[in-house]
Order: structure tokens, then sequence, then C-alpha cells
């Protein structure tokens, strides 16, 4: 039962993606997009990691997809967009990158199919993470909290630009 | 986190203090000569930091940074070299308008990311210290407020990198699924216990796509499209930090990763890195031959650079006492940064009064020579060290490599450097002959407006370079008391 | 002061580079002293040198600082002291700085005074580190620089193609020298793995018999480097054109220092040429004939410097006819006379050429020994000692190497004739010179004197001239001792008296007249001689005709032929290339994208092959 | 709740399958929101096969290191996003292949 659950997320993660990715309409891409990582965050919960499953429905699809959504909104993409993303969609523009990448990814295949074994099965715990997180990789927090400080500030930087610029015209 | 620890942080620690305190004086009042003169103060402070760190080295310092005069030296080695970018910068923003104080506090966390790099034992900060590295760049190429290549330059630069990260941190994923662990030490003695035995395409497929993704940021043949548009968009002293810096820092952590993590046994892997030497040797140099744009000769020669320095690579893993290509690795990435540094450092220096446009074509240099021979001088040392001619720090470092090469008995990648430098001196000629003539084109006409500061450092990169040739031996010395 | 040895060459070496940089900027008495000044220094140095080295004259070797260390080579920049360096030093630096102060006069009214003397201290410079070299590489980095200043001196007035085609030809002839040497250099590495002069002796001692092949070939190569730089047969046609440089050049490259480097290389290798007994023979045999031979073209020129030119040549002979017969010392001891009387006389012929309208031709000068008094007792008191006139310096060095010629087995009493032959006509052509020169009547006045500056190195000169034959030089340690022995008495007064009989053959035909040659010079034999040998035995038409047309028929036979085509080939392909992969840059990000996973895909395939 | 043992290679093949998809629309499409899109998919694959490797060694760091990706993620597309804005100012339109002034 829970087996079949876990194959199920995986398998709508993959269908919800790769409908995300051939949509011409950016906001149904987002939502297809957000049903992909809710099911990733299933996965992430049966294999025993809640932790990792709260933030992936939190951050993830929480704040990051919302600023997608938000920037959509911004640009406000009409219909003629989405016509001519049709265009862009005919086959002779995505078969070889797609063979291309199947190709990749029978070689994957080759070695990931090396490997044996199993999810440990054991629940690791937000508490164990936390006491990880905060001990061996402090540092890795700190260091995490420059990283957002730089995207913050580039951002703003660049994101202050347009909306100037936007109040002028 | 005792007080050992601490000190051995020194550099990180006043990195990042600098950068809270020029955040701080952003928002309380904008002022753009305390935010160059906290940035610039920084990464001296930041270089300095070494000293007292290296009392304590080595020392690891939780299972994610080591302290080691390896990390130290490289580390307060891109300190300087931030210090340089941030000092063009100041001469080159004066005629661009708009507020440019963040403009410094990105470039001081830029250089964290790449010291954290240099210190990395650890995935996590290596993936940490590459998007600290990243991030703040993403920034700094889209920077300028008019034009549209800096922009297209910063979205290219974006998207691909987060894809080649993307592509690194899967392969990092397959590694530890074989091996259970992140730290390079661990996957060392996870290796040699035999726990690789029993998947060892898994373990050479995840390192492939690790040596993918950093080859990415060392812009290696065939992972090197984005560079000439990347170099060619973003503003000159950032183009230089990305050629010099970046891939500098980026490759510390190859070597180091290469190193500790026991991945020298692979011989496929080091077939794979010749593969990639040879290809980004010929392809490098052939697509610099007739190109007309100097950033994008610039960008391409350093896509041949990182391709000799491979051959540091594949030294150590097929010799058997690879002290002698560690040496030659470090020598040449010190000559390296120094002279990339140079070069863009006139790029930036000549369009320090360009306005929106900048003078990067070849024919905007003709004439330098009598117009700002000053300049003139620093641009014809700096390729003719990229250039490997005698008494510059670049022959020194081609001349480690190609012993070092000797030494592995490398001779195909050995033909594939002697081909790649004799069609090298060919375009780095060109340049310094354009310099030569009498430009008919409007050319940068200004003279004497330089700041002190970048006329202190056009002074210092010259002598550096003429130094390291002729008196290389101190810091060869160094270098082998240090690797 | 021994450790501040590396002082010496740095001296000159920073002026050069002072003079350089500011590009003519600084006011011209400051340049002037900058460069006189800088040579000035290094000859006080190295007379300290001297005089702390006379306390403990053993000779020793300084390593200065290792280049760098890679795996097992380590190239170090050393110094090595000797009698015989020291000797160098001096010479260079003392006759150096003296032309230098002559220069300060000389080229006053230059516009490029500045790059004439960043070019000046660039020479002695490295001068000075060919001859305190420790090792061959170094010596010759200071080879081929001085072969660097010598052509940027000679084409000095660089406006008249003329100097331009003069120094090139220069640069170009001894480059044949040099590639010689550099081919030995490289064939003493491979056989013996270093290139340490000292140990190269030692090694070579070890590994060798007198007259093994490989070292006979190895000194043979060194002496074609000598020969080049040296102007000795058969490649001294550079050395008359090379006088098409400003005078003060001629007198300290052209005549006392650079052109000597060849002696000194083979005084400094003795040990190695005394290994290979076919190339001392040949050092001999090549220093008679090109002294016979520079001197019988000396006695037809009639340009002031070409005969000083051509004189050089010849006395170079002595020294070579010297070293080849092994009397190391005295041919080292004509090498120091010979820079006394030699720039002596070319910076009276600079006075000269100075003070009358830069007037070369000595026809039209004459009379002159009441107008410029001070050339005249300079030119007298040189020429005197060019001829070796008995209580002159060339005297004595002469002398000694003529005497050891004719204790020379086998072929030694030939050499000495000839040796003889040459000092008559040395007598000949030297008394001509000041004969046609300062007697007689005048043909042009001279608008000036020269001034202190000329002067005072000339006085200085004079004497070194006539005294340099006392000094005893520190060679004993250096150079291995020559054969003693007395010769009968009658070859001592032979060589006293020949050069006292050129003399009076030379005032019997040139000054009094009594001795009327117009008809000999006129007849048809007569002119023919002296065409033949007015164009110095007709060697650079016959170079022209050897080497040069059958080389430019060669070259544009290969014009657009076979060889280029490869070349052509390779620039082609790389050209395609190049355009192949320029148009991969397409500047489109998917492309790039799907580069990246192509090359992602070869990657995970050339990895396979171990999975 | 103990968790579930599913082969480790199932998850990582998924992993991979849903990397390629992300990689095959970073090739394809035109519209840099989408490339951005594909962008988070190849980083979420990751983040799934490190969640994954952390799962079969019941170690936290494979978590750990999700939330780190988590945190480049973020920064990416916050400045990923400020670019796209721009872009859309500047060029009046989101398409990527418009964007290639820079080119040899």
């Amino acid at each position: 039962m829970m087996e079949s659950l876990f194959y199920m997320a995986g398998f709508v993660a993959f269908t919800a993606t790769v409908l995300s990715l051939s949509r011409t309409n950016a906001t149904h891409a987002l939502i297809y997009l957000i049903i992909s990582l809710l099911a990733v965050a299933v996965m992430f919960y049966l294999m025993g990691a809640p932790f990792a499953a709260a933030l992936e429905i939190v951050v993830y699809a929480g704040a990051i997809m919302v600023l997608f959504v938000f920037v959509i909104m911004m640009l406000n993409l009409g219909q003629a967009g989405e016509q001519r993303e049709r265009q862009w969609l005919a086959p002779r523009i995505w078969i070889v990158p797609t063979l291309l990448a199947l190709i990749l990814l029978v070689e994957m295949a080759l070695a990931i199919t090396q490997i044996s074994g199993t999810t440990s099965g054991v629940e690791v715990t937000p508490k164990e993470v936390g006491l990880t997180l905060f001990g061996p990789y402090l540092l890795a927090v700190e260091i995490a909290s420059m990283l957002l400080l730089a995207g913050l500030v580039g951002a703003y930087h660049l994101g202050r630009r347009s909306i100037d610029r936007s109040r002028q015209s | 986190m005792n007080l050992a620890a601490m000190q051995g942080l020194l550099p990180l620690l006043v990195l990042g203090l600098g950068a809270a305190v020029l955040m701080l004086q952003i928002s309380i009042r904008r002022q753009l000569g305390w935010s160059y003169a906290i940035t610039v103060a920084t990464l001296l402070l930041g270089a300095a930091a070494m000293e007292p760190a290296m009392q304590v080295a080595p020392l690891q310092v939780t299972p994610l940074l080591r302290v080691d005069n390896l990390g130290l030296f490289f580390g307060s080695l891109f300190c300087l070299s931030g210090a340089v970018t941030a000092v063009i910068s100041r001469d080159y923003l004066r005629s661009r308008e708009g507020e440019n104080e963040e403009y410094f506090l990105l470039l001081l966390l830029s250089t964290l990311g790449a010291v954290i790099l240099a210190y990395s034992t650890h995935v996590a900060a290596l993936l940490l210290g590459l998007e600290l590295l990243s991030v703040a760049l993403y920034a700094l190429i889209a920077y300028p407020e008019r034009g549209t290549l800096p922009l297209e330059a910063a979205i290219k630069y974006l998207v691909l990198s987060g894809a080649a990260s993307a592509t690194l941190l899967f392969g990092f994923a397959l590694i530890y699924a074989a091996l259970g662990s992140l730290e390079y030490a661990e996957i060392a003695v996870q290796i040699s216990a035999g726990r690789a035995a029993t998947s060892p395409a898994l373990i050479l497929m995840g390192a492939a796509m690790v040596f993918a993704g950093l080859g990415f940021k060392l812009s290696v043949v065939p992972f090197h499209m984005w560079t000439p548009d990347v170099y060619e968009g973003a503003p000159a002293p950032i183009s230089g930090f990305l050629a010099g810096v970046s891939k500098g820092a980026v490759f510390i952590a190859v070597l180091r990763w290469f190193l500790e993590s026991g991945f020298f046994q692979y011989s496929s892997l080091l077939a794979g890195i010749t593969l990639l030497s040879i290809a980004s040797i010929l392809v490098g140099n052939l697509l610099a031959l007739l190109q007309t744009n100097v950033k994008r000769i610039l960008a391409y020669s350093s896509i041949a650079h990182l391709g000799y320095l491979l051959i540091v690579l594949v030294a150590a893993g097929v010799s058997p006492e690879p002290g002698l290509a560690v040496e030659a690795g470090g020598y040449y990435v010190v000559a390296y940064v120094i002279t990339t540094l140079a070069a863009f450092s006139l790029l930036g220096l000549i369009s320090r009064q360009s306005g929106d446009r900048e003078y990067d074509q070849l024919s905007d240099l003709a004439g330098l020579f009598w117009k700002q021979p000053g300049l003139a001088a620093l641009f014809t040392v700096a390729l003719l060290s990229l250039a490997g001619i005698p008494l510059t720090a670049g022959f020194i470092g081609k001349f480690y490599l190609i012993s070092a090469g000797v030494d592995a008995a490398l001779w195909g990648l050995l033909a594939a450097l002697v081909i790649g430098s004799a069609i090298g001196i060919f375009y780095y000629l060109r340049i310094i002959y354009t310099m030569t003539t009498v430009g008919e084109q409007a050319n940068p006409g200004t003279t004497a407006d330089m700041l002190v500061g970048s006329r202190l450092v056009v002074y210092l990169l010259i002598f550096a370079m003429l130094y390291l040739g002729i008196v290389p031996e101190p810091l060869m010395g160094y270098l082998r008391t240090i690797l | 002061m021994l450790d501040f040895l590396w002082l010496i060459p740095l001296l000159p070496l920073a002026s050069a580079a002072l003079l350089m940089v500011t590009a003519g900027s600084l006011p011209r008495p400051l340049i002037a002293a900058c460069g006189a000044g800088s040579v000035g220094l290094a000859a006080l140095c190295v007379l300290l040198t001297g005089l702390s080295w006379a306390h403990d004259p053993v000779p020793r070797q300084m390593e200065l600082w290792t280049w760098m260390q890679v795996g097992t080579l380590r190239p170090t920049i050393g110094f090595y002291l000797d009698g015989l360096t020291l000797v160098m030093m001096s010479v260079i630096t003392g006759v150096g700085f003296l032309i230098h102060l002559y220069s300060t006069e000389f080229m006053e009214e230059d516009e490029s005074l500045s790059r004439y003397f960043a070019y000046m201290n660039l020479f002695v410079a490295a001068m000075l580190i060919l001859v305190m070299a420790d090792n061959l590489l170094f010596l010759y980095l200071g080879w081929e620089g001085v072969g660097l200043c010598s052509y940027l001196l000679v084409g000095f007035w660089y406006r008249d193609p003329v100097n331009g085609a003069a120094a090139r030809k220069a640069f170009v002839v001894t480059r044949i020298g040099d590639t010689a040497m550099a081919l030995g250099l490289l064939l003493l590495f491979t056989e013996l793995g270093t290139l340490d002069i000292q140990q190269l002796a030692e090694l070579a001692q070890g590994k060798w018999q007198p007259g093994d092949t490989t070292i006979v070939l190895a000194t043979a190569l060194l002496l074609g480097g000598a020969v080049g730089k040296s102007a000795q047969l058969p490649l001294h046609t550079w050395l008359p054109d090379a006088m098409a440089g400003p005078t003060p050049v001629s007198a300290l490259i052209h005549a006392a220092t650079m052109v000597t480097a060849g002696v000194y290389l083979i005084a400094r290798n003795h040990e190695l040429f005394l290994l290979a007994p076919p190339t001392l023979l040949a050092v001999a045999v090549l220093g008679l004939l090109t002294l016979l031979l520079a001197a019988f073209t000396a006695l037809n020129q009639h340009d002031i410097k070409r005969i000083l030119a051509y004189s050089t040549i010849s006395q170079i002979g002595y020294m070579f006819l010297g070293l080849g017969v092994g009397a190391w010392s005295a041919g080292i001891f004509h090498l120091v006379t010979h820079a006394f009387f030699k720039a002596l006389l070319f910076l009276a012929a600079g006075a000269v050429i100075h003070c009358l309208h830069h007037e070369h031709n000595i026809f039209r000068m004459g009379g002159l020994r009441t107008r410029l008094p001070v050339a005249f007792w300079s030119f007298l008191i040189g020429s005197a000692a060019l001829a070796a006139l008995p209580f002159t310096s060339g005297f004595y060095s002469k002398d000694q190497i003529l005497l050891a010629a004719y204790q020379w087995p086998q072929i030694g009493p030939w050499l000495w004739a000839g040796g003889l032959l040459g000092a008559l006509l040395t007598a000949i052509y030297s008394f001509r010179l000041v004969f046609i020169v300062f007697f007689g009547e005048a043909q042009t006045e001279p608008d000036r004197q020269p001034g202190w500056r000329m002067a005072l190195p000339l006085s200085i000169l004079c004497v070194a001239s006539i005294v340099g034959g006392w000094i005893s030089l520190p060679l004993a340690e250096a150079l291995p001792a020559t054969q003693s022995g007395h010769p009968a008495a009658a070859v001592e007064w032979i060589s006293i008296a020949i050069p006292v009989i050129g003399v009076s053959l030379a005032y019997l035909i040139f000054l009094g007249r009594q001795l009327d040659l117009s008809a000999l010079v006129n007849s048809g034999l007569g002119q023919r001689l002296h065409q033949f040998w007015y164009s110095g035995w007709r060697m650079d038409a016959l170079y022209n005709w050897l080497w040069v047309r059958p080389y430019q028929f060669t070259a544009r036979l290969l014009k657009d032929e076979p060889v280029d085509l490869a070349y052509n080939g390779v620039v082609h392909t790389s050209v395609a290339l190049h355009h192949l992969l320029s148009n991969l840059q397409t500047g489109r990000m998917r492309w790039y994208a799907s580069t990246m996973v192509g090359g992602l895909i070869v990657l995970l395939a050339v990895l396979a092959r171990a999975g | 709740m103990p968790g579930l043992q599913v082969p480790l290679e199932h998850v990582l093949m998924m992993a991979a399958a849903l990397f390629i998809a992300g990689l095959v629309g970073l090739m394809v499409r035109r519209n840099i929101i989408f490339i951005l899109m594909s962008l988070e998919v190849m980083l979420n694959a990751s983040a799934l096969a490190f969640v994954a490797a952390g799962a079969h060694w019941g170690q936290a760091d494979g978590q750990i290191i999700f939330m780190l990706i988590l945190t480049v993620a973020a920064a990416e597309v916050s400045v990923g996003l400020g670019l796209v804005l721009l872009l859309q100012r500047r060029f009046k339109t989101l398409d990527m292949d418009n964007a290639n002034r820079l080119r040899d």
C-alpha cells in the first residue's frame, strides 16, 4: 500500500513535470510544477524525511513558486504570447534535444542500476536534522546566510531598476 | 568553535564582518567613497589575516573547511585580486551613473565565496562557496544601468551556471549514494576500503557529472560556449574577476577534491580530463585566432589556459610523485590570476570614461602606445605573459607545467600545449602590434586622470608579472613548502 | 666588497633602465651625468673589488641566486671571480668610463642623447655579465646582449638607411657565429650535463683525451662564435661597416671590448681548448691569416675609421695567434694594451672628425699637427703603440706573442715570420695615417677644439698606452703559463727592428717622398692590387656571390613553392577551423545548453569504458 | 512513523528522469520563465537524489544538503527573476533567442 503510494507519487511527479515544461501558458505550467513538487514532498515523507517534506512544501512550493507567480502577474503575459509559444514547441524543435537527453538518461540508467540496496526505512527526525545542522554543519548555515544576502542584494538592485523605470514611463 | 578555530577562520570572519559593516553603511548613508574604502580595507585585511591563521594551520574546522597553507595562501591571493578588481572598478564606475554602492558589497561577497572554495573539504562547503561566488556575480555582470549586453550576459551565465550546479549536485548525490559520505577525506577512506568496488560505474558517472559542472565554471571545452559572451557583456573589471578569481578558486577547489578524495586512481577519469584538456587548448586558441573583440580574445585565451592547467590534474594522477605537478599547478594559478587581472584591468581602465560602451574592440587599442604608454606597457607585459614569453610569470608557469608533463610522460598533452602556444603567440602579438600602430579611429584619448589607486595597481601588476618571471624561485620555494 | 659584486653590472643596468623609462624627459646634463656616472661608479667598484681581491687572490665562485628549481633542473645565476675576470672588468669599466666621459661632449648636440646613453650603459652591463658569468648559459646571455647593443648602436643614426644596413649586416654575420656557439653549448651540455665553466673543465678532462672528436667539434663550434664576435676570418666583414655608428661606440664596442669577447671566450675555456689541439692550431692559423689580410687592406683605405677598423681586426688576429700558440697571458695582455691604444686612436679620430665637420677621408685632412695638438699627440702615441715601437705598451704585448709563436713547435717559425710581416705592415699603415692626417698641407680647417671632457680621457689613455706595458696582470692563477725559454738574441732584435723599419718606410713614402711608389701604384698590376685590397680582398663580393645571391635565388624559387605550401596549409587549416568553431558561437543559449549536454554524453561515454 | 523501504535505484532513476526532463526544458524552451522553471526542476531532482541517498544511509546529511539546495535555488531564482523583469523591459520580449547580440 505504502509502496504503491510511493510509486504513484513518483509517477505524478514526473508527469506533472513533463506537463509543466511543455505548457504554453506560464500559469498552468506553474501549477503543474507545484503539483510535481508536492508529489516529491510525498516521496520525501515516505522515505523517512518528514522535515525535508515539510520544507519542500513550505519553501519550494510555497515561497519560490510564489515568486514565479508574482513575476508572471507583473509581466502580464497575454494570448499572443501563448500563440507564439505553441509555434516554438513544434516537434522539429524538441526532437533532437529530447533524443540527446534520452541518450544521457540511458547512460545514467546503466550506472544507476548497478547500485543495490534500499532506503533504510529509518526515519531521520527533524530533531536529528537540527542537531546535525547546528553541529557539524554550523558553518554551512553561516555561509548560507551570506548566500541569501547576495541573492537579496542582487535581486534588490536589479528589481529596483525595473520598478523605477516603469514608474517613470 | 574554539579560539583556535576562530583564529584559523579569521580571513573568513574579516570578510563576513566587512560585508555586514558595508551593508550597514549603505543602509545608513549612501556614499560611494566610504563603500569603496570599506571594501578595499576589508579585502586587504582579509589577505593579511592569513598570517595569524597560519599559526594554527593545519586545522580542520568542522568537516566543512580546512585551514591549511594551501587554502590560506590562495585565499589571500583571491582577496588581493578582489582588492585589485575593486580599485579598477572605482575608476571604471566614475563615468557610470547610478547607485554603485551595492557593487562593492557584491564584490566582497563574491570574494568570500572564492575564499571558501579554497578552504573547502566537503561537498556542502564546495556548493555554498561556488554559489556565493556565482550568485553575487550574476548581479555584478548585470550591474550597469544602461545597455542590453550586460543583461544578456547575466541571464546566460545564470541559467547555464545553474544547470551546471545542478549537474554537479546530481553527481555528488550519486557518489553519496554509493559511498555514504560527503567529506572528501571520508570519501577517500571509503574508496580505499573497497566500498567503491560494488558500483564503480556509479562513482565514475558521479565524478564525471561533478567534473562537468566544475568544468563549466572553468570553461573547459565543451562546456565553454558561454565564456566569450559573458566576458564581453560584463563590465570589464568583473570579466577580469570572473576569468581570474572565479576560475582560480574553482581550480583550487578541483585540485583539493582530486587530491583528497582519491579520485586519481580512476584512469578513465584521467583519460576524460586529457580529452577535455586537449580540446580546450586547441579550440580555445583557434577561436581566438581572428577574433577582433579583445574581451572575446581574452575569453578564448582563458579557455586555452585552463586547458593547460588541466595537464596538472592528469600529471598529478599519472605520476607516482604528484608533488611537482601540484607545485606547477599552484604556480600556474598564481601567474594566470595575476596576468588575467592585469589584462582586464587595462580594458577597465581605458573604458573609464567611455560612457555606455566599452573600448573592447581591437581597433580601439590602435595607437595606445603613444597615447597612454603606461597602460600599453601593462597590457604588453600581460600579453607576453599569457603567450609565455621568457622573463614573464607566464613563461615560468608554462615551463613548470611542461616539466611536470615531461615528468609524467604526457606527450600528447604536451604536443597540444606546444601547438596551442604557437597559435597563441600569433594573436597575442597581433594585439601588441595594433597598439603600436597609429590609429585613425576615435580612441581613448584621456590620459593622466587615473586615480592614484589605479596607478598603483598598474605598477604593482607590472612588477608582479615581471618579478615572478625573473625571480620565480621564492614563490616556487614557498609553494614547495606548503603543497 | 666581494659581496657586492652584483652591484657592478647592476649600476649601468639600472641607469640604462632609468634612461629608457624616462625616454629623454630628463634634463640633458642629468642624462649625461647618469650615463657616465653609473659607469664611473662601476669602475670605482671594480677598483675596490681589485683591492680586496689583492689581499686574498683566490678564484671564487659566487652563486647569486637560483633562477628556479623545477624538478632536477636548477639554473643558477652566479659570478666567477679570478684574475682574468678582474682584468676584463677593469678594462670594460675603466676604458668604458673614459669613453662615456668623452661621449658627454662628443654627443652633446645629438637629439637622442638619452637613447645613446641608455644603449651604452646597457652594453656595459651586458659586457660585464659576459665576463663575470660563472656558466656558459649566463655568459651567452651577456654575449647576445652585447650583440643587441652593438646592433642598436651601429644603427644609432637610423634615419640614414646605410647605417641601418650596416647594423643589420653586423647582426646577421655575428649571428652565424652565435648559432655555432649555441650548438657548441648544447653539445657540451648533452655530453657533460652542465654549463658551469669550472665544472666543464673538470669533467672534460676526465672524459676526453686530447684530440677526441667530440671535444674538437665542441671547441670548434665555440671558436665559430668567437670568430663571429671578434671579426676574424671568415666572419670579419661586418666590422668595417659597423663604423657607421658614432665614433665613441666604435671605440668602446668595436675596438676595446666587445670584439675581444671571442678572445676572452677562448681564454676562459682554455682547459677545453687544450684538449683539442687541432682547434688551437686553427685558432693560430686563422689569427695569422686575419692579421695579414686586414693589414694589407688597412694599407689601402682612405676612411680614417675604416683604417682603424681593419687595424682592429688585425690586432685581434694577433691575440688569436697568441692564444693559438699557447701564449694565453700574452693574448690577454695584448687585449688590454690594445684596448688602451685602440680606444685612444678611435677617440682621437673622433676628435678629428668632430672638429672637422664630420670629415672621414684622410686625404682631405692634413697639417692638423698644429691645429689640433691634442688629437695629434694622442694619435702619435696611439700609433706608436699600435706599431709596437719599443717602450710602448703594444711593443711588450706583441713581442710576447711573437716570441711564443717562434717557440711553437713545427710551424712556429712560419707563424712568427707571418706575424713579423704583419707588424711591418702595421707600422707602415699606422704611420701612413699619422703622416697624411697631421703633416703636410692643411686641407680643411677645424672649426673648434676639443673641450676638457674629450681631452682628459685622451690624456689618460695616452699615459695608459705607454705605461700599460709595464703593469703585470694577475693572470698567473687563471691561465696556464707560456712555455718559457729564451730564443736567440737575433730574434729579439728583429722584433724590435721591424716596427722601426716600418715607420721609416712610411716616412720615406708618405712624408719625405724619397721613395716614390707612384709608378708602381699606377701600373696596371698595382692598380688592380690596390682595388683588390681596398675592397678588403673582395670578401664582401665573394660572400655576396657565394651566399647572398644563392640564398635570394632559393628564396625566390621557394616563394610560392612546396615548402610554403605546407606552412600555408597549416595557416589555412587553422583559419578554416577558426571559422568553423566561430560559427558555433551563435549566441543562443539553447544551443549552448545542448552542447553542454553533448559534452556530458561524450564524457560519460569515455568514462564508461572502465565501468 | 518508520520510513518506507524502496530500492535505491528506483528513486535515483526517478531523480534522473526528473533531471533529464529539466534538461530537455532547458534545451527546448525559448521563454525565459520556462527556462528558469527547468532549472528549478533540475535542482529539485538533485535534491531528491540527495534525500534518497541520505535515507539509504540513514543519515541526516542528505536532508541538510537538500536544505542548502533550497537556499541556492531561492537565491538563484530571486536574482533570475530580477533579470527577467529587466529583460522584459529592455527587449520587450521573454524570448531568449532574441537575446543573442553577444556572439562571434
